[in-house]
């Protein structure tokens, strides 16, 4: 069940209901239906569909493209664009780079670069991660020497997501040295496309192919890439981590997840019986969608009153915890719903173009790669136990 | 869409929390529950002047007119200090019947919202188990009026009730919902019978035996054959309040818990420096702010037209309250180590009374079938 | 469900049910099966029928009292035992000090207490815990000075099981001063009936009155009550606590805890029919259950094999964490099981003598206080937490 | 009673762990499973040499004679080593069903043993769900022989089998144990088609379509319309083999989990320094090792003349090796970070092959209600 609004925010959400009912591309709602993997191209296609809307950047101030909602009306558009079957929308441009350079950035960086994201023209990634550093963001070791009016780039990122298509990406690097290992790193962007940079891609469990590790050799970024000041770079991050959280308790994926859950519990059969009606199955069913009703409620408690956008502090860390166990418990409870279809791997399913016949029901297909690939939002994006120890700090005083 | 207590609202909380902060130590309060009464006169009359009694009664009967938020306000009071008057079963549960009770019941509103009328409401059974319909107790005709047979269990604040409100089966089976109908009893009805105890959070309840009671026609709440809706009704706010009252408990133990961690040392530093122990109060926390979050929504629901939408949101409340309640008492007795077992530290207090709230018009198992079944 | 023994153990079990099921006193079953509270003399009365068995010392060496049984033996003996309706065997004398007199002691003090435990002549309590030590046990300051062939106590301790009865205290005190914390405690035995002994009850959240504060104002104890060498005091009781913990996991007590949980289940009613049809409760009940006997097979996995009797390593703490949550789940689900009859609280009904009517089932009275008394499993005798960083150091080398 | 190994089987683990230690890196094991038949034919005849395929088939048939716990001992190196052979599907279960297949199974039994023969049991449907008497196949009576259609879902290792064991209808409804034949067809028999596919945790298995296959009498198993005794003992011992299968390969992810903590650096220090991961790996070591007395109970259980004891012993072992295996599986992936979600450690690999087991023959909550059901 959803939690209902007031009027005006109810026909704000119908509103964005009917957009998104009608808006999205209908091959690629079918193929976000069916569970497939969407293509570059499919992204930016329904990307480039909210741009026309004006309903690409709702964050961002209405000067730069921006729609001027309220922190709650931004919580019910992302709730429902996250309920809708599309391709889901790029975050590293949109919101995690851009509310930067709309901080911090010159004016010719917003000039160049906002109107791009807001057109979906560059693909950006995020260059945070180094295999050694892992939690410890701070202690990254990638390094940029200044040379004339550019710096030279040496070392790696990982777990770069969507790298392979990427034309921009924003980084941090090691512009100083000495002192706490928090100073002395810059937040810098780079053109992907130039002799030095390299993407490999990482294999993941589920064998997808979607986060990369990037190599930087001898890499020349502009100085002009600089956002803000030299050796501030940390104080950046700490402001995109905020922001990244707005969304992070994902409530429109889970209900979704829900409603797919709750169909196919109905199609499957349990000695003789709709496996929806066998009361274990159903409790356990039941017990999912309570918690994501108080997560619903968490998420609209902690904007409704908020008039003011501003970022939201560590009780989000809360949202991304019960928000990640949620959409675990929904994958894990997807494919126990199959019974042995959950089994059979297919990934040839997924890709464009291939027309073999599937094994088992259509909707058992692709739901073990996605628990299995869901088991990464409890890690990343600050795994939850360096969540709980956001919490312990920051709101319990420890 | 604004979730934060308009002004008055804020001036309700504020009221409430200063009423029983003055009011409401561990050791007061374990006074009031060993006295004959189980608690405090003069408090009730407070309750009624500083217009509590009154929420939820139209202004015209006596009332403030407020609505489920600002229940939700005084219950999380009660919650957090542990208060051991009949708010819940008086205010709650009486007023929501007797609001719906006919032109005689609305006349004791006015005393309801003064403080001058207790009331008890008579309807689990020893075989009910939380099934609103299931009501062995029968109300057979008698001339113009009734006579009543059977047995009602665990009617909580029963003792201390200047009346009762007694569900009977005027017609249909054991389970049926139509043929329940209520009746309105004072305390001394010859032929009723209490026997008083006290429950595991200190409180009061009585089971009550009726052997042939005798009622008039004019004693009947609400209409004949028609009671289940109005005691489902009543029980749909009683669940949210009783959600409210959880979260102002927990909210007590969380605070509790941290000051314990952080004075309390051990190994030669306060035992909160152990990682371990932050997660669990995290944990806490959370279970903590989702039931909030919950039981808020749900009091917010109450006010909604479609009757399902508010029955699942009250149960998914009570679900939340039932299993974060557990879960945040005993973190906080073992959190407390030994000293969590005792009797002396308010602790235990509040996770008898956790457990209970738990229990009381069923527990979280009970209202996660109901979620389900009315999905 | 129990596991199943080969014949020959088989045939040990039971002789040892046969013995159990005739051999208490019927007034005792009865009580203890209505969950009433055993007085002194009940427990003494049952120990002097096992010790008229022989039955009392299991694990003593045969020439003070024992039975030579095999570990695994006196494994089945406790939890035919613990499975039995009758006063518990209270501990503090028969396994936790004795074998310390039998391992440290002098011969006097062999001569002079064994016999007295064998036949429940004395009554013993432990002194361990003090109220500022906590888990951190070896910072215990009650202090004993000399004085020519007497010690003077001073101090105090707390969480004295049964102080109330007790003849004798066994106890860790400081008879020395520098070095290490562990150093300088000393193991003394006291007679508990002599000036400047004070017992004071505390109050627990269930209304019981079992556990103690213990205060000692100028206490003489004997010099001759000490055992084994002064300042090795520490290295004793790790022994005890190694022996202790042998019947750590209760599985006897679970498993008749469990066996009332199915009784009041099928008497209880939920929609017309028994609660133990209910599906949902009924898989509570099974997962209980299976994991008793996992807890069940692990206790007999752990010392089938062990002809020597040699104390129980770190595992033993895994079976203690497992045992309590067990032990703890079951109290909880007896409670749920009765609906609204958990809620009324008639403790006169568990003293002797009382003969008022009960409210409600019969099988309802003292669940909820079972419940919430029975949350001290998992902190007394070392929290779970203490327990989970023995694992953590001494079996995964943390 | 020692529940410690004999000296036979103590023997048979040590070869067990020299084996697999010398043949199964996570790197061969990748190559192994990429290729075509997706395992080893060498380690097949090693396996065979070994006697390990000789395990519970009487010496004179070219077995072992061995039992239960020796089967438990290859199931748990099996485990450790994610290894990818068909011993489950044709040691365990082709060995058991031939056993009791009658004479001319028998004879095949010496070819299983020298490893000149692999089986694959078809048996579960689209819509049986676990439930082994549900079966839709059907075969009608067609001459001395017998015609089947129907449909066999993931059936495990079926790809690389030289005969299936199919079963089939010959009488009663749906879903009741009676009427049910079993079938030995031969991999290429006409009218069956198999779609074959790898698995997630990289086996292979395949949908198996019969339509209008004409089988002579000589190929029943078994008693005609007494198969599902056969495959229920059959399977028994499966789900036994599986929870020892899924000990071994939550020992493997222990220990990874265990050296990652150890080695894996942050904020300048071991992450294992970190009380709470400390802890969640004690709750993986404590969810391993009752899952491995569970396992053993249930092995020892099998020789048991009690079905019942059997039946519920089976069902427990499954139950804890399904969701201890969860468990351990969820929280190594954690605790591993990203590094966890990778193809190129084990951990993922050991991650899905455990997911695969809960799934194998019914997860826990199916055989948690037959465990409550068998009582």
């Amino acid at each position: 069940m959803r939690m209902k609004l007031d009027a005006a925010h109810s026909r704000f959400r119908d509103e964005v209901r009917q957009f998104l009912d009608t808006g999205v591309p209908l091959d690629l709602r079918d193929k976000c239906e069916a569970g497939k993997r969407p293509s570059k191209d499919d992204h930016v296609r329904w990307q480039r569909v909210l741009y026309e809307k004006g309903w690409m950047a709702p964050g961002w101030p209405v000067e730069h493209g921006g729609t001027g909602w309220t922190p709650l009306q931004r919580v019910i558009f992302d709730t429902e664009l996250g309920a809708t079957p599309a391709p889901p929308v790029i975050a590293f441009g949109v919101t995690m780079v851009a509310p930067v350079i709309i901080a911090f950035g010159s004016d010719a960086q917003k000039k160049k670069y906002l109107p791009r994201i807001l057109k979906s023209e560059d693909w950006w990634c995020q260059g945070y991660s180094e295999s050694e550093a892992g939690s410890d963001l701070a202690s990254l070791k990638t390094r940029a020497m200044a040379d004339g009016d550019h710096y030279i780039v040496n070392g790696s990122k990982t777990w770069t997501t969507y790298a392979q298509y990427a034309d921009m990406m924003f980084f941090l690097v090691r512009t100083g040295g000495d002192g706490k290992k928090q100073d002395g790193i810059s937040f810098l962007l780079m053109d992907m496309h130039q002799p030095g940079v390299t993407v490999h891609p990482i294999i993941t469990m589920d064998g997808g192919d979607e986060i990369n590790s990037v190599f930087f050799d001898n890499v020349r970024v502009p100085k002009a890439n600089l956002i803000g000041e030299e050796g501030k770079g940390w104080t950046y991050a700490k402001y995109l981590l905020a922001h990244e959280r707005t969304n992070i308790a994902r409530v429109g994926l889970s209900t979704r997840l829900l409603a797919k859950l709750k169909r196919i519990a109905a199609e499957e059969q349990m000695k003789g019986r709709p496996l929806l009606d066998d009361p274990a199955f159903r409790a356990r069913i039941a017990a999912v969608e309570i918690d994501l009703l108080a997560l619903e409620s968490a998420v609209v408690r902690a904007v409704s009153g908020d008039k003011t956008g501003k970022p939201p502090g560590p009780e989000s860390s809360m949202l991304k915890i019960k928000g990640s166990l949620i959409q675990q418990d929904l994958t894990e409870l997807l494919t126990e719903a199959v019974g042995a279809y959950a089994l059979p791997y297919q990934p040839e399913w997924f890709e464009p173009g291939w027309n073999g016949e599937p094994v088992g029901p259509d909707y058992a297909l692709g739901l073990a790669s996605t628990y299995i690939n869901w088991r990464k939002v409890s890690i990343y994006g600050g795994s939850n136990e360096i969540q709980r120890n956001i919490i312990a700090k920051q709101i319990l005083g420890f | 869409m604004d979730l934060s207590l308009n002004d008055e609202q804020q001036l309700l909380a504020d009221s409430v929390a200063r009423f029983f902060a003055k009011t409401y130590t561990v050791e007061r309060r374990r006074a009031l529950v060993a006295s004959e009464l189980g608690y405090a006169r003069e408090n009730w009359k407070q309750f009624a002047e500083l217009g509590w009694l009154g929420i939820g009664i139209p202004e015209d009967l006596g009332g403030i007119g407020g609505g489920p938020v600002e229940t939700m306000i005084v219950m999380e009071g009660i919650g957090r200090h542990l208060v051991a008057e009949p708010y819940l079963a008086s205010a709650v549960i009486g007023g929501a019947l007797l609001s719906r009770g006919g032109n005689g019941a609305a006349d004791l509103l006015v005393d309801l919202a003064a403080g001058n009328l207790t009331l008890a409401l008579a309807h689990g059974e020893p075989k009910s188990r939380f099934d609103l319909a299931h009501v062995e107790t029968r109300a057979a005709r008698e001339g113009n009026g009734f006579k009543l047979t059977g047995h009602k269990a665990v009617v909580q604040h029963a003792p201390s009730a200047d009346r009762l409100i007694v569900s009977a089966r005027t017609s249909g089976n054991v389970a049926t919902a139509d043929g329940i109908t209520l009746f309105l009893l004072p305390a001394k009805t010859p032929g009723m019978t209490l026997a008083p105890y006290r429950t595991v959070d200190g409180l009061r309840a009585a089971d009550v035996k009726l052997d042939g009671v005798v009622v008039g026609a004019d004693q009947v709440l609400g209409p004949v054959d028609g009671g289940h809706a109005l005691v489902e009704s009543a029980v749909e706010k009683a669940i949210v309040a009783l959600s409210a009252e959880a979260v102002g408990a927990m909210e007590a133990l969380l605070a509790l818990t941290k000051e314990y961690l952080k004075t309390r040392k051990q190994f030669g530093v306060p035992i909160g420096s152990f990682q371990v122990l932050q997660h669990r109060l995290v944990d806490m926390f959370m279970a903590l702010e989702l039931a909030r979050s919950t039981a808020e929504t749900a009091s917010r629901a109450l006010s909604d037209p479609d009757p399902r939408y508010r029955a699942r949101a009250a149960a998914a409340a009570k679900v939340q309250a039932g299993r974060a309640g557990r879960l945040v008492a005993q973190e906080a007795v073992q959190l407390h180590g030994g000293m969590g077992m005792t009797d002396e530290l308010a602790v235990g207090h509040y996770f008898k009374r956790l457990m209970a709230i738990d229990v009381c018009f069923g527990n979280a198992d009970w209202h996660q079938r109901r979620f389900a079944d009315l999905a």
